[in-house]
């Protein structure tokens, strides 16, 4: 019962603070309004058993990419002109509903083969188990230090005055 | 009633859908690079729901999400530098006015 | 065992950092480039020599090893090599980050090389990537306004096109509870029928290719970033990741969603259609343009229209026929768009200008040039004696086999519209007569890339078996 | 017939190809203006003409076809089997000794007559070619061949008539001469093909026996004939094809003399009768032979009457007597016709050269510019006279005998028709001794000194008179319908003069002394003038000479109106703003539609953005469909 | 490699040469590309007597494996018809190097476009695999695209792209026919193509489709009806030396093509349709004349006289009897000689008189009278006048098109067709009275007449067309083999 209270209330906070983030003209409001988003999401991974992955979500998208977000925001001014939306919005609207409509009919549509087996609990050692004991996924994760070393040089690259 | 797979699902999808409608609508670039934000955000809810209840046991859904959660990061990284340098040479990072590049 | 089998990626990306450490001690304008070509030969060596035959599955299944592979690889690295050999000319332009620009394009060649690779949804997105982000940052390079609003649209639209693509992948997974592409196959055989759930997950992640190699209508970004970028960018960005993309596609979808019938031909129907419209709209588009740089955008995206025709046809035909026809038509349009660009590179940085109208009677300005940048664009046409047209004809062919006459029309008359404009370009360099008349000197190293693509546009045009018999061990083998 | 080698035959038609070839392919012979180009052409000629002369007299001895089979020319397996053949039958004879006699004195009057002329080679060389190809025409045994033959004949009258190229008018006649004819060709085609489609055969021979053993169906023969009649039509000037010859009068006066006079206008008659058996067969066909040939004749016959210039009464006046072969060719057979051919050929050859004299010494053909020349010309005035009665059909000159053979056949069968060539018979005498009289008679009009021709001219002109007078007798000996119609009665005296106890030898001498006293009346006496005359009968003087208007009819209304500038134009213009307008509107539309497509690549990312969702909303209903 | 390899790519060798000359060394660039014609033509006069016309069929036939993966073939040969139409396109070839000897604008690169041209053209004919053919057909739009484009006059460019993009057209169509019938044969190979009866296989398309896949590709070629247009426009802004290849050589590509493919691949297709062609051949042969009358440009007439001429191929093509397809091919070799005759006369006189319009120019017979001279020779031969090749083709065509008993609606068209006749007459008459005589105008009193080179590549065009014209069996002879095969498809 309580999960049922905990998941439509993270539900509406999700929706509510995505929408805000889409509604708000002020650009610092709707960086706040990420991070509850972001927060409330870490909460729907905890009732969803993924313990790990809720703290991720925390550290990294509320820890660091929000706080990046609002830090740039600062840094080009842009707070004082706000963020109006274009007039596309008619069009863009009906366009996603009609896409919501089809993934949600899809959804419902779809027999899911749901498994009855309890999830693995707690998730972090099962997960640091993935992904280091060599079946595979170091690979993986050789690959995005690839990419991230890329993302420093490219950041240091692109925002390097010009000599 | 415990909230199934599909009410996760449905939730992933409201909240990709508003994702995507914010990109569309909004000026701002760094909104945009926010609303894909709040889309991976939705696709994680989706990979998370999934690995809870198609495979619990296996938590390949759950690595997913954590290199997605990686990538997005890194894509806020390098967006927001790209912005910045941007912003440096036009000092305005609404859309509507970078369209020097057209036709 | 595993990391050896990807030894060339491994050693481009060590090629990578190399020159990042080396920059640190010298800013000597050649060593970057020395280094990356000789890291790109010695990777070429290793997947020459090594033996491919039988497919290697890797690092848990996340990677397949095997002729597929080994093919793009070599295509691949040649690309690179070839942007690199005319990158020198962008020198000037791009000496405050000579050696990063180096570096990111050996980064990006190590997510491309991994690409044709996947056989995983996991490895298959991070490698995507990997190769994308770096090339996000080398369209802005140049740091102007142009360049800058380059790299953004693009950066934004593929910050989209991933959302999507992971959302796809994440139904995908969860109709299957898998992301290894070989179970997601034997899961989606054993179903009884293809849910809603898994069908939206593959056209979404087909959605996301597309962004990819710049299909109508997740196009739109092309142009405008091919326009803007440095162009040796431009050439890696219709070339390579083009390539690589391609190669993806083919990989994850001839794997994974070949079985049942119904599905492969339904995906296959889709792609026809897209292409139709991608050609067709790309050629229509490219009529009126008079920016170079954008006219080889549309014109690239019109190729994007043919090569989606053979995934059409892997679709239409269940992965049986049309894999070598892909990989000549890839090694065929690679070509071609060295041979134009080489010379589209050093003329426009000479002439200052990216108009066509400017090309004014350059067959007598630079002979050489001229000539290699009409082979390189009779070859875009499809016009024999050249690669362009066997490579047509192979992919034609294997649309007609496939039952895809009516989408062969409609490529064959779209053929016809594009003569038109590649025409006016060859008109514009052999019969208007030069402003100015002094002599354009090609350097070395793009000379020598011209000569080769030109030898080679020529050569696969009268001989296509020297490859096709190559691309034919190349095919990806169906578990 | 054994005793004539083929060698020699072949040697008839190849004498003057081979000067037609030293003339004009073996350019540097001669100077253009050597008068050495005539000699050339004369022998040959000669010679042709002697080897004629003795063809006809071995044809008379033995009385035999003689068949040459020739070579292979055209050939496809069984298909098709064209061969080179000639033919040698007394009327191939008959014809070859006119083609070969006329264009003889025809080449020795030029001598004379072009005197100073530049290109005489020129004119040699299509003479040359000419007479070989008429030749040609006669002894084909092969539709097709003859065909070639007919055609070339076409051509060399279409390079004479505009031998003075630089002028206007001859230019003009040249073109219509040789478009006119092309159309009647037209029909011949036609017929050969239809002929070859229903036989398998282009041999004369083969031919005729096939349609006499019955294999050939009627209507396929009416239908063939009436084609082939159409070809004639259209070389022998037969209404409503004889617009041209009128006008072809521009050519040298020689060459009228020789091609539109005695020879070329002649092969459409000679067609026929070539090709009679087949006609046979075909009553429709007869008929229509003989009611086309009696309204030209009658017609032209009509528009003579009031024309002042020399040359084209005399053509008019062709065009009439052509209309008088067809009718007897229609009516009476093939001896009937070919008779007034032959004797037509030399009088009207003899005509013509006087008219050519005549033109020689005043420069103008106009008469009533002329008058008075008897005493000044008298050979010429002595031979044209000759000439003219023979015309007119005055006993015992040539005219009158073939003449009266029409006459007498047309009154047998068709009384109307013989109305109307009787008739023609008045109006021929009335015309031509109205230009004996204009130009002989009276005061001297012309500006210049007139004076006799040279001897050059003047001999040939004599030697036809004798011809004009004696080649009737050539039939009263029975000789020519014997040849033809192999029936030799009487003797020959008996021939020319029994003649005068038929009733009808009367009516036709009286009906032609009644036009040579009214001409005599009006032109010479000045009794009744012909002012008054003319304004009495307006209505058919203004129609006779506008020639009925059919040259305004045929180039103003059908040629430049209708089709020129109607049909022809129409379709010029259907294809440049239809069927190229379409193509160019494809092009532009794609170009349009590349302009207005790329408004889209606006340069807005969120319009990106947009398309991108679009893509994705499509795709995701296809999705929803697709499952 | 044999002969015909030789012939077929000595022309190539020669460009490659005339590439390496330098620019400045004129004359050796003419002499190159003279001796590099003259060989070719040298060598197909002599197989053009060595060929065994007993017993016909391909000869010379030369064979590599070249594609072995879609079983695509260096695969080349001759029959009578494409060996005489080798022969043509030597001779045009080589005619048109003599053409050009006076060009003075960029000789090096005319010069090699000219001989790649030929080697494109020979391609078609000599081809025996499709996919052979396809590719020469398909290579020979860029010389010409340059020849027009660069030595062209008028709207020259406009023309150029007009022609390639028509060509592509046509092409694409041709492309998907020959992928339906190697998808239904399984082989690109003329010869086996031959010898498989299409109905006992799967059909990639229905056959009647790609029988007009191909009559599509071939017909934008001859030009038939409405896909025409473009020809007038490239023949009328062509320079003179790729006129004569257009008119004289390339547009036979279209007839030869239908011969081979449309009726020696799909007799049935072809006689089913060929009521509905035959009319196109009506039109093309009254509605091009009619056009070809109202023309003012002395070049653009011409060319749309090979309008009305084309269509006397399409009539005897399709009227499928053994005469018929005897006249057809007479006609294209007919009508090669006797257009590319004209176009190098009209070239001639253009070149002396510098002007083109047929109202501005008048009476100059008397100023250059050999010129006339052979203008007349081309205007009887397109007349049809006997002595001329041209009439033994037209009368060929008539009588075999009229006899046959494969169509029955055949008779009819052949008699409308026959005014084709009238109004060729019609426009070479009007054309000679209102260029040629006529009082001469004193503004060309000064122009030169034809020159001894002239005369001599006129002449020989002359001497050809006579040749045929009254001893057709040289010609026919090897032709008889190739038609009465075919014939036998409809039954002899």
């Amino acid at each position: 019962m309580g999960l049922q209270i905990a998941f439509w209330l993270l539900s509406a906070i999700i929706v509510g603070s995505a929408l805000g983030v889409v509604w708000q003209i002020n650009l610092f409001r709707a960086a706040i309004l990420l991070i509850v988003c972001f927060l409330a999401t870490a909460g729907i991974f905890v009732i969803l058993s993924a313990d790990f992955i809720a703290a991720a979500q925390v550290i990294i998208n509320v820890g660091a990419v929000a706080i990046l977000i609002i830090l740039s925001i600062m840094l080009t001014r842009e707070v004082t002109r706000g963020s109006p939306s274009n007039r596309m919005g008619l069009p863009a609207f009906i366009l996603v509903g009609v896409f919501a409509v089809c993934v949600i009919f899809g959804v419902i549509t779809t027999t899911w083969s749901v498994s009855k087996v309890p999830p693995t609990e707690p998730t972090t050692a099962a997960l640091a188990n993935l992904l280091l004991d060599g079946s595979g996924f170091v690979f993986v994760i050789q690959l995005s230090a690839i990419m991230l070393i890329s993302i420093i040089i490219g950041a240091i690259v692109l925002l390097k005055e010009k000599e | 009633m415990a909230p199934g797979l599909e009410h996760y699902l449905i939730l992933s999808a409201v909240l990709f859908s508003i994702g995507l409608f914010g990109t569309v609508v909004k000026r701002s670039a760094v909104l945009i690079l926010i609303c894909i934000e709040i889309m991976l955000a939705a696709v994680n809810i989706a990979l998370v729901a999934f690995s809870r209840f198609i495979t619990p046991v296996e938590l390949t859904g759950q690595l997913f999400a954590i290199f997605v959660i990686v990538v997005a990061a890194a894509e806020v990284a390098i967006g927001l530098a790209i912005i910045l340098a941007l912003y440096r040479q036009r000092h305005t990072i609404d859309t509507k006015k970078i369209d020097l590049l057209k036709w | 065992m595993n990391w050896i089998t990807i030894i060339p990626e491994v050693i481009i990306a060590g090629t990578a950092l190399v020159i990042i450490l080396l920059d640190l001690i010298s800013h000597k304008r050649f060593l970057p480039t020395t280094v990356s070509i000789g890291g790109i030969v010695v990777a070429a060596i290793f997947t020459l020599t090594a033996d491919y035959s039988t497919p290697l599955t890797i690092f848990g299944g996340l990677l397949t090893i095997d002729g597929w592979s080994s093919f793009l690889r070599i295509i691949l690295l040649a690309v690179t090599a070839g942007v690199i050999l005319v990158s020198g000319d962008y020198y000037a332009k791009l000496k405050h980050s000579w050696a990063e620009y180096h570096a990111l394009l050996l980064f990006a060649l190590t997510g491309m090389m991994l690409m044709p690779s996947a056989g995983d949804l996991i490895s298959a997105f991070i490698t995507i990537e990997v190769a994308i982000i770096p090339l996000f940052i080398m369209a802005g390079l140049l740091k102007d306004s142009r360049s800058c609003e380059a790299s953004l649209k693009m950066m934004l639209i593929g910050g989209i096109a991933s959302a999507i693509m992971l959302y796809g992948m994440a139904f995908i997974f969860g109709s299957t509870a898998n992301t290894n592409l070989g179970e997601i196959s034997l899961a989606i055989s054993s179903m009884s029928e293809v849910s809603g759930g898994l069908m939206l997950g593959i056209l979404l992640l087909a959605a996301g290719f597309c962004f990819e190699v710049a299909a109508i209508p997740f196009h739109m970004w092309a142009p405008d970033t091919y326009e803007g970028s440095p162009t040796p960018v431009t050439l890696y960005l219709s070339a390579a990741s083009k390539i690589a993309g391609m190669a993806i596609i083919v990989r994850v979808f001839t794997t994974a969603f070949t079985n049942p019938q119904s599905l492969s031909a339904e995906w296959g129907i889709i792609f026809a259609a897209i292409s139709a419209l991608t050609m067709t709209l790309g050629n229509l588009l490219a009529l009126q343009q008079t920016n170079i740089k954008r006219l080889l955008a549309y014109s690239g995206i019109a190729h994007t229209g043919y090569l989606l025709i053979g995934i059409a046809v892997l679709g239409v035909s269940q992965g049986q026929d049309g894999q070598p026809t892909l990989l000549f038509y890839l090694a065929a349009f690679a070509l071609a768009e060295i041979a134009v660009f080489t010379p589209v590179i050093v003329i426009t940085r000479y002439l200052k200008s990216d108009e066509t109208g400017d090309f004014a009677g350059l067959g007598q300005r630079s002979p050489l040039m001229s000539l290699v940048l009409s082979l390189g664009l009779i070859s875009l046409i499809g016009l024999p004696p050249t690669a362009g047209f066997m490579a047509k004809l192979y992919i034609f062919t294997g649309a007609a086999n496939s039952g895809l006459l009516w989408l062969v029309i409609i490529a064959v008359l779209n053929t016809v519209i594009s003569a038109y404009y590649y025409l006016k370009i060859i008109k514009i360099i052999w019969l208007k007569e030069p402003v100015y008349t002094e002599k354009i000197s090609l350097p070395l190293l793009p000379g020598l890339v011209t000569i080769l693509t030109a030898t080679g546009l020529i050569l696969l045009g009268i001989a296509p078996y020297l490859l096709i018999k190559l691309a034919e061990g190349s095919v990806i083998i169906l578990p | 017939m054994s005793n004539i080698p083929e060698i020699l035959i072949w040697l008839i038609p190849g004498l003057p190809l081979v000067s037609f070839g030293l003339l004009l392919l073996v350019v540097r012979l001669f100077r253009n203006r050597s008068v050495w180009n005539g000699y050339v052409a004369i022998m040959a000629t000669a010679a042709s003409f002697c080897l004629s002369i003795w063809v006809l007299f071995n044809i008379i001895k033995s009385s035999e076809i003689l068949l040459i089979p020739g070579f292979d020319w055209l050939t496809l397996g069984n298909v098709i089997n064209v061969k080179i053949g000639l033919i040698v039958d007394p009327l191939t004879a008959i014809m070859l000794v006119v083609v070969t006699s006329v264009s003889l004195l025809v080449q020795i009057y030029s001598l004379g007559y072009m005197h100073g002329s530049k290109s005489f080679n020129r004119y040699y060389a299509f003479i040359s070619l000419f007479t070989m190809a008429m030749l040609g025409l006669v002894m084909a045994d092969n539709l097709l061949v003859m065909f070639m033959c007919w055609e070339i004949v076409g051509f060399c009258s279409y390079q004479l008539i505009g031998f003075w190229f630089h002028r206007q008018p001859a230019a003009r006649a040249a073109r219509k001469a040789f478009f006119i004819t092309r159309i009647g060709d037209f029909g011949f085609l036609a017929a050969i093909i239809l002929i070859f489609s229903s036989t398998g055969t282009l041999n004369v021979m083969e031919i005729h026996s096939m349609a006499a053993a019955g294999l050939v169906s009627g209507t396929i023969i009416t239908w063939a004939t009436l084609g082939i009649f159409m070809g004639a039509m259209g070389k022998s000037s037969q209404f409503p094809l004889h617009t041209w010859l009128p006008d072809a009068m521009e050519g040298p006066t020689p060459v009228s003399a020789l091609i539109h006079a005695a020879t070329m206008v002649a092969a459409g008659v000679f067609l026929v009768a070539r090709m009679y058996p087949l006609f046979e067969h075909s009553q429709t066909t007869l008929a229509t032979v003989a009611i086309i040939g009696g309204i030209t004749a009658l017609f032209a016959g009509t528009i003579a009457l009031v024309m002042n210039d020399i040359k084209k009464v005399l053509a008019y006046s062709t065009i009439s007597q052509l209309g008088y072969m067809m009718l007897g060719l229609g009516l009476g057979g093939v001896a009937v016709g070919i008779f007034h051919l032959f004797t037509h050929a030399f009088f009207k050859a003899l005509l013509f050269m006087g008219a050519g004299s005549i033109n020689h010494s005043t420069g103008t053909f106009d008469m009533r510019k002329m008058g008075g020349l008897a005493r000044l010309m008298p050979w010429t005035f002595a031979t044209f006279i000759i000439g003219s009665l023979s015309l007119a059909g005055i006993w015992p000159m040539a005219g009158f005998f073939s003449k009266e053979e029409i006459l007498a056949s047309a009154m047998a069968n068709q009384p109307v028709l013989f109305v109307l060539a009787l008739a023609t018979a008045f109006m021929t005498a009335f015309y031509m001794f109205r230009v004996v009289f204009m130009t002989f008679t009276g005061r001297c009009k012309s500006p210049v000194k007139p004076h006799e021709s040279g001897r050059i001219m003047v001999i040939p002109m004599v030697v036809l008179a004798v011809l004009a007078i004696c080649a009737g007798w050539f039939n009263a000996t029975g000789g020519f319908s014997g040849l033809l119609v192999s029936d030799k009665a009487h003797g020959w005296l008996y021939g020319i003069f029994g003649i005068l106890s038929h009733p009808l030898a009367w009516i036709s001498l009286l009906v032609a002394s009644g036009g040579i006293l009214l001409a005599w009346a009006m032109y010479y006496k000045r009794w009744i003038s012909p002012l008054k005359v003319s304004s009495r009968f307006w209505a058919p003087y203004v129609i006779f000479s506008h020639k009925y208007w059919i040259d305004e009819l045929y180039e103003k209304y059908i040629g430049q109106k209708l089709l020129n500038s109607g049909l022809f134009n129409l379709f010029n213009r259907f294809d440049s703003i239809v069927i190229d307008g379409v193509v160019n509107d494809i092009a532009n539309l794609n170009l349009s539609s590349g302009k207005i497509i790329r408004r889209v690549q606006s340069g807005n990312l969120q319009l990106y953005a947009l398309f991108f969702l679009l893509g994705v909303a499509v795709i995701s209903i296809l999705a929803m469909l697709a499952r | 490699m044999g002969i015909l390899s030789i012939i077929l790519f000595m022309p190539v060798i020669g460009a490659l040469l005339i590439v390496l000359i330098p620019a400045s060394n004129v004359r050796l660039t003419k002499y190159t590309a003279f001796v590099f014609t003259l060989i070719p033509l040298m060598l197909s006069l002599y197989l053009f007597g060595s060929y065994d016309r007993m017993s016909g069929g391909f000869q010379f036939e030369e064979f590599a494996q070249w594609i072995p993966a879609i079983n695509a073939n260096y695969h080349i040969g001759v029959d009578g018809l494409s060996l005489s139409l080798v022969l043509l396109t030597t001779l045009l070839s080589f005619i048109s190097v003599l053409v050009s000897w006076k060009t003075s604008f960029r000789p090096r690169a005319f010069f090699a476009w000219l001989l790649l041209l030929e080697t494109s053209i020979l391609g078609v004919f000599v081809s025996l695999d499709l996919l052979l053919f396809f590719i020469f057909w398909e290579i020979e739009l860029i010389p010409m695209y340059f020849l027009i484009a660069l030595w062209g006059s008028g709207r020259r460019e406009y023309s150029a792209i007009k022609y390639v993009l028509y060509t592509l057209f046509g092409g694409a169509f041709m492309l998907a026919g020959i992928l339906s019938l190697y998808f239904t044969a399984g082989t690109f190979s003329v010869v086996e193509l031959y010898q498989t009866d299409f109905s006992l296989l799967a059909q990639a398309l229905p056959l009647a489709a790609t029988f007009f896949l191909f009559f599509i590709g071939f017909a934008v070629k001859l030009p038939v009806f409405p896909f025409h247009t473009w020809l007038p426009d490239a023949h009328t802004d062509a320079p003179t030396a790729a006129s004569i290849m257009l008119a004289g050589s390339l547009i036979k590509m279209g007839g030869y093509g239908m011969f081979r493919i449309c009726l020696g691949l799909f007799p049935d297709e072809a006689q089913h349709y060929a009521p509905l062609i035959l009319a196109l051949a009506v039109v093309n042969i009254v509605y091009g004349g009619a056009i070809t009358l109202k023309q003012t440009d002395i070049k653009r007439l011409i060319a749309y006289s090979s309008v009305s001429h084309m269509g006397f191929v399409l009539l005897g093509l399709f009227a499928l009897s053994e005469l018929s397809l005897l006249g057809a091919s007479l006609q294209l070799i007919s009508h090669g000689l006797i257009t590319g005759l004209l176009f190098a006369v009209t070239g001639i006189l253009i070149h002396n008189t510098h002007e083109r319009h047929i109202k501005k120019l008048g009476g100059l017979a008397r100023q250059v009278p050999v010129l006339t001279a052979i203008f007349v020779v081309g205007g009887v031969g397109a007349m049809a006048v006997p002595g001329t090749s041209g009439f033994i083709a037209e009368v060929t065509v008539f009588l075999g098109a009229f006899s046959t008993s494969v169509v029955s609606s055949a008779p009819v068209f052949t008699l409308i067709s026959l005014t084709g006749i009238l109004l060729a007459a019609a426009y070479i008459l009007t054309t000679l009275l209102k260029v040629f005589f006529g009082p001469p105008k004193p503004t060309f009193d000064h122009v030169h007449d034809v020159t001894l080179m002239e005369k001599i590549y006129c002449g020989v065009l002359v001497v050809c067309i006579f040749a045929i014209g009254l001893y057709p069996k040289l010609i026919i002879d090897i032709l008889e083999p190739v038609v009465a095969s075919m014939a036998l498809l409809w039954g002899g």
